[in-house]
């Protein structure tokens, strides 16, 4: 496999002004943050595919990959009940992307993790519960 | 950080062996080890079982095994009274594998390791495999009086029952104290701990 | 994938549950193998050997790691060996410093002042080694075993690696003597047998998931000398050299695949 | 540890699509984490990731200190053709950006 590879240059931010949703990152709650992206009532799908570790020996790198099989998915959504900040990330998927992300997320503990997925004004949410151990002698 | 490689290059003159003695690996790790924190050099020095057990690869004579074992049941010390003690307690010292490495302060209580190497209870899905599965070990062995001394005993110097076992010496090195001990003991002998469930 | 997955080992389990939590550990290895910072510190690593610097502010790019002075590719993959200039047998740790110091001018001590990084200051010494031996990847492993001074250095590695000392009794063999034990969740190569120390030395240096960090066999060495409660060795000493080489000489023949992950 | 290189890799899939795999220097602190010298770490995080197709918009990610340290993202885009510009920036809280450009292969 041959990778096309590139190191950063640091410049200036050119995208239009970038939004970030302080209500909903600054929730406490799993029920608050929902509130915050505008998807209180999701109704449970199986067309979202959540693909994740059941057990992460590591809870600083739980990697999950995520794809949407909802007709029109414009965003995804990720959120850990048990974290002090439920909101992890939401992505917003214009013309020309597909809705699927792969991302390496933190879980203070074992916890429900929930993934939205919105689509023509409605949501829809997954669940999946990750466990969270000791990988080693923990010293 | 200390560092010698001026002097290893100095060293490096030293003659090819083959085979290395004990004495000669000590005198290596004399020269290339340094004390850090409370680990200090005596640290290096084997007692008479370590060097036993390093020349028979932890596969000594059953002679030789029944006379160490015998030396190192004579470290036990029991203490009065009852031998269970707390097993909530003993559950977090399962659980610390911390204690007298060179990163852990000096004089605070050390855990007891026991999840590196056992299963305990059924909800720590994190445990190790090097020692036997102590899964429900009252419920099988009864908690009586014998049985709630050889665990004090093992536990206290695991060498006593097997000589060259990899299981440390908890209570002979100082690692635990008798209350600690006891707080295992009711881990794995009291009928309320999670192990009995 | 380039970066495939971290060594795994057959997995002896006492229950269906630990055996469904062994495979789910290691679905969880792989999915973190596929992204890993590792190349990250591959090209900072890069940038250091080509920077000038020490009193001669000269870069490492003359350093001769035992294929020739400059020459990387596949260096990696024939260490530790023996160096006549030094008259000694090192690692890839050790030859790099005794570049610095020679090459750069530089003194043991500020060379060897940073050799462990943390997450938030990651150390020279280990984004040097993942570049190196990044460029070693595809490379069979051959590690110098005909010199006298690397057949001693074995059989002070095979000693060291089954001696036992220390308040709790430990040597290398008591965690890794035996096939299919782990520690908690970690499976424990018994590295004394050609099949698991081969991926293993294949599989560092590497970067560690728990802590952000870049770590060396220098790094391990230290780290279980610290767990068996001992004294500290010191950074490129001749029995940790000793070890690494045992190791690698026992795994010799294996194709490199690192920079690897570990937990 | 404050912004490091970047790396990206874009290729075509067997399957049709295009696969961006990036990696970015940065130390997600959660604002919750003790130093060595038990000072409480600030809050440091990237907060907007773009990524961008010949100069077009086609994901923008809103993330929090909850994603880990030094992190990877994969995306895909619908179809695309080598030599297509893909471009991924990121911003942090404290105004900090970075970038990377690369042609899919």
């Amino acid at each position: 496999m041959v990778g096309v590879f590139a190191v950063a240059a640091v410049r200036p931010w050119t995208a239009l002004a970038a939004a970030w949703n302080k209500d909903a990152f600054g929730a406490k709650t799993s029920a608050d943050a929902l509130k915050g992206i505008g998807a209180v009532g999701a109704a449970p799908s199986g067309d979202i595919h959540v693909e994740a570790p059941e057990i992460a020996e590591n809870g600083a790198v739980v990697p999950i990959e995520i794809s949407s099989a909802v007709p029109g998915t414009s965003s995804i959504a990720v959120v850990i009940d048990k974290n002090p900040f439920p909101l992890v990330a939401k992505f917003d998927f214009l013309e020309g992307a597909l809705p699927f992300v792969k991302v390496n997320v933190k879980m203070n503990e074992t916890s429900e993790v929930r993934v939205i997925a919105q689509a023509g004004g409605k949501s829809y949410v997954a669940t999946k519960e990750i466990k969270v151990t000791i990988g080693g002698c923990g010293g | 950080m200390r560092t010698l490689l001026a002097a290893a290059l100095v060293c490096a003159a030293a003659p090819a062996l083959a085979d290395p003695t004990d004495k000669q690996v000590e005198e290596v790790l004399k020269r290339d080890l340094h004390p850090r924190g409370q680990a200090t050099m005596d640290r290096i020095e084997q007692d008479e079982l370590q060097r036993a057990c390093t020349d028979a690869h932890d596969n000594p004579s059953p002679a030789l095994a029944k006379r160490l074992e015998a030396e190192q049941m004579r470290t036990i010390r029991y203490p009065e009274g009852s031998l269970i003690g707390d097993w909530k307690r003993g559950e977090a010292l399962a659980q610390s594998g911390r204690g007298l490495t060179w990163s852990d302060k000096p004089g605070a209580p050390s855990g007891g390791s026991c999840y590196n190497c056992h299963e305990l209870s059924p909800s720590e899905l994190s445990y190790g495999t090097i020692g036997p599965s102590l899964r429900r070990f009252g419920k099988t062995r009864g908690n009586g009086p014998e049985v709630q001394k050889y665990v004090y005993g093992k536990i206290y110097n695991a060498k006593a029952y097997s000589a060259c076992s990899q299981m440390p010496r908890l209570g002979t090195s100082g690692t635990l104290t008798p209350e600690q001990i006891k707080d295992l003991v009711a881990l794995l002998l009291d009928p309320g701990s999670p192990v009995n469930q | 994938m380039r970066r495939a997955a971290a060594v795994l080992f057959a997995l002896v389990a006492s229950t269906a549950l630990a055996q469904d939590a062994g495979k789910e550990i290691r679905r969880y290895r792989e999915m973190v193998a596929e992204g890993s910072p590792a190349e990250l510190f591959e090209l900072g690593g890069e940038a250091l050997w080509k920077r000038p610097q020490g009193p001669k502010n000269v870069s490492l790019e003359k350093c001769d790691l035992g294929q020739g002075p400059g020459v990387v590719k596949g260096a990696y993959a024939r260490l530790p060996r023996y160096f006549g200039d030094a008259d000694r047998v090192m690692d890839l740790e050790t030859r790099l410093v005794y570049c610095m110091q020679t090459l750069q001018g530089r003194s043991s001590e500020e060379a060897t002042a940073h050799v462990f990084g943390t997450a938030d200051e990651p150390s020279e010494m280990e984004s040097l080694s993942a570049y190196i031996a990044g460029q070693s990847h595809g490379v069979k492993m051959q590690p110098g075993i005909s010199h006298p001074k690397e057949k001693a250095a074995f059989e002070l590695g095979r000693a060291l690696y089954f001696h036992r000392t220390g308040p709790w009794d430990f040597s290398c063999a008591s965690c890794h003597g035996q096939e299919g034990k782990r520690i908690r969740l970690q499976e424990l190569p018994a590295l004394s047998e050609r099949k698991y120390a081969g991926p293993v030395a294949a599989s560092w240096p590497a970067y560690r998931i728990s802590t952000s960090q870049f770590i060396t066999l220098q790094w391990r060495m230290n780290d279980c000398y610290r767990q068996m409660r001992m004294p500290e060795p010191t950074f490129g000493s001749d029995a940790t050299v000793a070890l690494i080489l045992f190791i690698a000489a026992t795994g010799a023949g294996e194709t490199y695949a690192g920079p690897g992950n570990k937990r | 540890m404050a912004a490091g290189p970047m790396k990206m890799r874009a290729t075509l899939a067997p399957a049709g699509y295009t696969d961006i795999r990036v990696l970015m220097t940065h130390p997600m602190e959660t604002g919750q984490r003790k130093d060595a010298d038990g000072k409480l770490v600030p809050m440091h995080f990237i907060q907007n990731v773009t990524v961008k197709v010949n100069g077009k918009p086609a994901v923008e990610a809103q993330i929090s200190q909850g994603v880990s340290r030094n992190p990877v993202f994969t995306f895909r885009l619908k179809g695309g053709a080598r030599g297509d510009n893909i471009e991924v920036s990121w911003i942090d809280n404290h105004g900090e950006t970075a970038s990377i450009e690369a042609p899919v292969a």
